[in-house]
């Protein structure tokens, strides 16, 4: 609020699509660099890239330059047009995302009274960028990816809701801004030493959107949209160069988003517990969380794609019925006992 | 057994992952930077056959047991100095042409074994890639200087019946 | 059906159970899918027609012959000692252990058999590559259902049975070490101290293996259950190996036969499993392979000295006869039958190898699966291209 | 782990000749003078020969009395010599003479075709080759009913040989492209490989110029 005043209007724009660029740009790159070649590499006994820059550390930027450089093939038969839009349908989800995702007391893009409703409204919309991308290939490992896509993301989105309704009763509001203040301000049966993060109140909740995260990436063992070893990619199979480029942008940058979200649901997002500085209420907190609070933001979305690429790395992947029988029969009645449960508690409280 | 609880085989599978990225780091990867440091292979390794010329008396036997057909040699007779002053000339087989053509080769290693003359030998050296396929033809001179490369043989296992060939 | 035999029965109730079962679902349009000649589940190039409905498989046909070589053409115009660096290309990943059942049945027609510590060295690297080709299957299986680390474990660890290889033969897949009458050569000083140490490695990755991927509740809820042989079909279409073992024969063509190696000089544990399914095979070779670390410590615990080498002429002409010779190779039974007429090379050999049979079940067994399924059956059935093609 | 199971069962005695004999005798009984020889190598292996009107009962036969259960692997024979030798031949010099009778391996034959199979017992560990010459039709009956695995090595046998399998549900080419003309396996279907350059063996040290070339190989230079 202090800072964005002093600018106009169109700089204020700017700034903020640039913020956001950053935002969804710097966790991503650091995410391939830091999970996918570095501790992929490690946990298989191997050191991954070491020639760009010092330790591989420029490899992002010679593959995106490898991509860019090569040619952008689309099948004969493939819906062009569309073809065309819906990786960037895919990134846009991301970006859309990044908009409700407070990175400190002032350094937010948006104050969205109903931030998580908008949350999980937008982060659907991937879906249809990933379906149509399995339609207009054209391909038959294509379609068969993109319905799967749709099948799976569209059964975990509902446990993700549940979920998170659980945070937002005990928060009482759906402003990811309050539910941050939430947590570093609330204490633990008058404790306040650790604020109230609701991975310790809400650790059901916690689990069940983790994994309800994990499906929505696509990630290990809920790849089976990609499954490279069965479907060759999936939805991506026809992708080459350029567009390739930015389905796996999407893919690390959302990884990378859900974590923010994530630590801000559970973790308390930006902030560090108020009692440690004796602030109250988010006004009188310090200017210097607007510069530290992305930091420890970002530090905490680092632990969670931690877990992610962990996981990961670590498991086969589900078939696509037990992967829904996963998700209708354990991870909805759970997180609907959990909603319960909450519910109660809070009268009770 | 017993009284050990069981540890779901997701949370073993992570243990496994997390233990092998803490070994890499801290005693280091199980792979080689290849182009700067290289892992020398054993000292049998078939890697490249090396002629010695001056053993080679052009009797065919390699390139006729060879099952790829992938050794040319071309020889003709010359009369040598007698070996004893006065005696008559004697009469030895100068080689031409020694080709093997690695493109074809499989390293079945049976040119060297038939090879009565000691003439053939392994040398475990493997660079000698080329852009181009007609290159991997090595003349007789290429096969000469692989020469230099050639190890000796190891010393055989307790139990080894008879010292090694070669 | 009453020329049918009971075996044949069961196949072919079990056939119409699934095609039952696919009709009585809603009947929807169908589509063919290709999976191959370049899949990354084939590893080779197979291609497999599924007919699809939804993810169901309704018929499957695999299609080989991309990689078809014609090796049993090839070895008429070669005499017996260049056939041998032919064979060890069959299965690329256990090469050693092609050559050792051509060579026993040339020794067969010739009536000559290798010193005792030949056959045990033989034995030896033949546990050996059997381990290098099972470690492989463990590794890619985690891939194949869409694990990535196991693989790398795996070549991590095979790399070690590899070198091994090499610095007894010379060639990493290609050792071409075995002699019609013996072996090339003895070995190398110090070998058996470094193969005890690899033994003591492998059995630890066939732990880590075990955590990792055996003992994951995912990897179970993907293969138990899926794709069951019957012990009876499994016999009539001859599968072999642990294909065969998973499907509770106790058949080992180690044990079971007599045969002029080290195998009757050890005891080993043949393990066999009574299910039948994807699990169940996977399972077998991990328990094999960790049964191999312990037959090759036992081996080089009890090997002779003397002479590698029997006395053989310098040109081997082979006497006229025919000679059968099987053994239990990684992938199954791999036999020779070798007919000649007293030339320098065969006159006829019928290379029966393992994967052949083991993938001609495909057919049957693929019927109303899924299509991930599809990738868990072929990756447990465990087939490689050259073994099928030849 | 408790469902996983495992087997200890004691080596089981090898088998000896009699299990053979005893083979031989059953089949014997069972098909008559349909099987025409037999062979029984002590310690080796057992070959019968049957009619070829009797191939599929001889596999009935096999499976359900003598009890091979388990299918190893059908395949043919040609036993007609190779017209080209292992193609070693000069082909400037004109085609060597070769000798070109027909002669039968084990259990012998009339025909130059064979087809030979073999199964083996699991339980009684040992296996059984059976052969049968192939008429003039090149047609032989199927074994499908008896051993199912038989299916694609009789597809095999049939591309690589040309010889048909009456009853065979689908006789289409395995290996080869669809449409592919003649019969590899076959002895007089040369081998391109070995036709398309002269065999380097071929080439001799050239002579001193005046001298008679002389042949032999290993003389060596330091005679």
């Amino acid at each position: 609020m202090m800072l964005a005043v002093q600018f106009p209007y169109w700089a204020q724009s700017l700034l903020r699509v640039l913020g956001g660029l950053v935002a969804v740009l710097l966790p991503a790159g650091t995410i391939v660099y830091l999970f996918l070649f570095k501790m992929m590499s490690f946990m298989q006994s191997r050191l991954g890239p070491m020639e760009a820059g010092p330790y591989g550390s420029m490899q992002l930027f010679a593959e995106v330059g490898k991509w860019l450089q090569k040619e952008d093939i689309m099948p004969e038969k493939a819906d062009h047009s569309i073809f065309k839009i819906a990786p960037l349908i895919v990134l846009a989800s991301t970006f859309l995302l990044v908009a409700v995702v407070p990175f400190g007391p002032d350094a937010l893009f948006t104050n969205f009274e109903t931030g998580v409703f908008y949350a999980l409204a937008v982060s659907s919309v991937s879906v249809l960028g990933i379906l149509i991308a399995g339609w207009s290939s054209a391909n038959k490992y294509s379609l068969l990816g993109g319905l799967r896509a749709a099948g799976q993301l569209i059964a975990y989105e509902l446990p993700m809701v549940l979920a998170v309704v659980g945070v937002v009763i005990q928060a009482g509001t759906m402003n990811l801004q309050q539910i941050v203040v939430a947590q570093n301000a609330g204490e633990i049966f008058g404790w306040s030493g650790l604020g109230n993060p609701y991975i310790l109140t809400q650790f059901i909740g916690f689990a069940v959107f983790m994994i309800a995260v994990q499906a929505e990436l696509t990630q290990a063992p809920f790849d089976m949209p990609v499954a490279e070893s069965e479907l060759v990619s999936g939805y991506m199979t026809e992708y080459s160069g350029f567009r390739f480029l930015i389905f796996f942008i999407a893919e690390f940058a959302t990884a990378g988003v859900f974590a923010m979200i994530a630590s801000v649901l559970f973790l308390g997002g930006w902030g560090i517990p108020f009692s440690w500085f004796g602030w109250n209420n988010i006004d009188q907190i310090d200017n210097w969380m607007n510069i530290v609070g992305p930091l420890i933001m970002f530090t905490k979305m680092m632990g969670l794609v931690f877990l992610i690429m962990w996981i990961r790395f670590s498991y086969p992947r589900f078939r696509e019925d037990q992967l829904q029988r996963f998700a209708w029969k354990v991870l909805i009645p759970v997180s609907l006992g959990n909603i319960m449960l909450t519910a109660v508690l809070k009268v009770v409280f | 057994m017993g009284l050990k609880p069981k540890v779901p085989g997701l949370v073993k599978g992570l243990g496994v992952t997390f233990n092998t990225m803490m070994a890499t780091i801290t005693k280091g990867s199980n792979t080689v930077q290849y182009p700067h440091e290289k892992e020398a292979p054993p000292l049998r390794a078939r890697g490249v056959i090396a002629l010695r010329e001056d053993n080679c008396t052009s009797c065919m036997l390699c390139a006729r047991s060879c099952p790829d057909w992938c050794i040319y040699i071309e020889g003709h007779k010359e009369l040598a100095p007698p070996r004893r002053a006065g005696g008559a000339p004697r009469k030895v087989n100068k080689l031409d042409r020694f080709d093997i053509d690695y493109a074809l080769c499989m390293y079945c290693g049976i040119c060297v074994e038939v090879c009565p003359f000691d003439a053939l030998f392994w040398s475990p050296e493997y660079e000698y890639s080329e852009p181009k396929i007609a290159d991997l033809l090595h003349d007789k001179t290429k096969l000469g200087e692989w020469m230099e490369t050639v190890p000796e043989a190891p010393e055989l296992e307790v139990g080894a019946d008879k010292k090694g060939k070669k | 059906m009453t020329m049918l035999g009971d075996r044949q029965r069961l196949a072919y109730i079990a056939s119409q159970a699934a095609d039952a079962r696919l009709n009585v679902e809603l009947e929807t349009e169908g589509m063919t899918l290709n999976i191959g000649p370049q899949h990354p589940a084939t590893h080779g190039t197979l291609r497999i027609i599924c007919r699809l409905d939804g993810e169901q498989v309704v018929w499957a046909e695999p299609s080989a012959g991309y990689m078809h070589r014609g090796y049993e053409k090839l070895t008429e115009v070669r005499t017996f000692p260049q056939v041998t660096s032919l064979v060890n290309r069959i299965d690329w990943l256990g090469s050693f252990a092609n050559e050792v059942p051509f060579i026993l049945a040339a020794e067969k027609l010739m009536d000559i058999e290798a010193p005792p510590r030949a056959q045990h060295i033989r034995t030896i690297l033949f546990e050996l590559s059997r381990i290098a080709n099972v470690s492989l299957f463990l590794g890619d299986l985690g891939v194949q259902l869409g694990a990535i680390t196991p693989v790398f474990m795996a070549f991590r660890d095979r790399e070690y049975v590899l070198n091994l290889i090499e610095s007894a033969t010379g060639g990493r897949f290609h050792p071409n070490f075995d002699r019609i009458g013996g072996l090339k050569d003895d070995l190398p000083k110090g070998w058996i101290e470094e193969t005890r140490s690899v033994m003591r490695k492998l059995r630890t990755f066939c732990d880590e293996i075990d955590d990792l991927l055996f003992g994951n509740e995912i990897f179970q809820s993907r293969t138990r259950g899926i794709g069951v042989i019957p012990k009876d079909v499994a016999l009539q279409y001859g599968l072999s190996g642990p294909n065969l073992r998973a499907s509770g024969v106790d058949y080992d063509l180690r044990r079971d036969q007599k045969i002029a190696m080290a195998w009757d000089k050890v005891d080993f544990k043949v393990w066999t499993h009574s299910d039948g399914d994807s699990f169940a095979r996977c399972w077998v070779r991990l328990q094999e392979t960790r049964e191999a670390t312990l037959i090759v410590e036992k081996l080089l615990d009890t090997l002779p000295a003397g002479p590698v080498m029997a006395k053989v002429p310098r040109i081997i002409k082979v006497p006229e006869g025919e000679a059968w010779v099987s053994t239990e190779n990684p992938l199954g039974e791999m036999g020779y039958y070798v007919v000649s007429k007293g030339d320098l090379g065969p006159f006829r050999v019928k290379i029966r190898s393992a994967s052949f049979n083991n993938i001609s079940i495909v057919p049957w067994l693929l019927r109303g699966v899924y299509v991930p399924d599809v990738i868990t059956i072929l990756a447990s059935l465990y087939f490689i291209l050259g073994d099928i093609d030849r | 782990m408790s469902q996983l199971s495992s087997t200890d069962t004691p080596i089981a005695a090898l088998p000896g000749d009699a299990l053979r004999e005893r083979a031989v005798d059953q089949l014997r009984a069972e098909l008559g003078d349909a099987l025409i020889d037999t062979l029984v190598k002590p310690g080796d292996d057992v070959w019968v020969r049957v009619r070829a009107d009797a191939w599929h009962e001889a596999g009935i036969a096999l499976r359900d009395v003598v009890g091979l259960d388990y299918f190893c692997f059908l395949s043919a024979i040609d036993w007609m010599p190779s017209p080209f030798g292992r193609g070693e031949d000069d082909p400037t010099q004109p085609q060597a003479e070769r000798d070109m009778t027909i002669r039968q391996g084990y259990t012998g034959g009339e025909t130059r075709f064979q087809l030979f199979a073999r199964a083996c017992s699991t339980t009684l560990h040992f296996g059984v080759t059976i052969k049968a010459d192939v008429g003039d039709d090149m047609t032989m009956p199927t074994w499908i009913p008896c051993y199912t695995g038989a299916n694609w090595h009789e597809r095999e046998a049939h591309e690589m040989f040309g010889i048909n399998f009456a009853g065979h549900p689908d006789l289409r080419n395995m290996y080869l492209p669809t449409g592919f003309e003649g019969h590899p396996m076959r002895k007089d279907f040369p081998l391109l490989a070995r036709m398309v350059k002269p065999w380097p063996g071929i080439v001799d040290v050239e002579p001193l110029p005046g001298e008679p070339a002389d042949n032999s190989d290993a003389d060596g230079g330091e005679s």
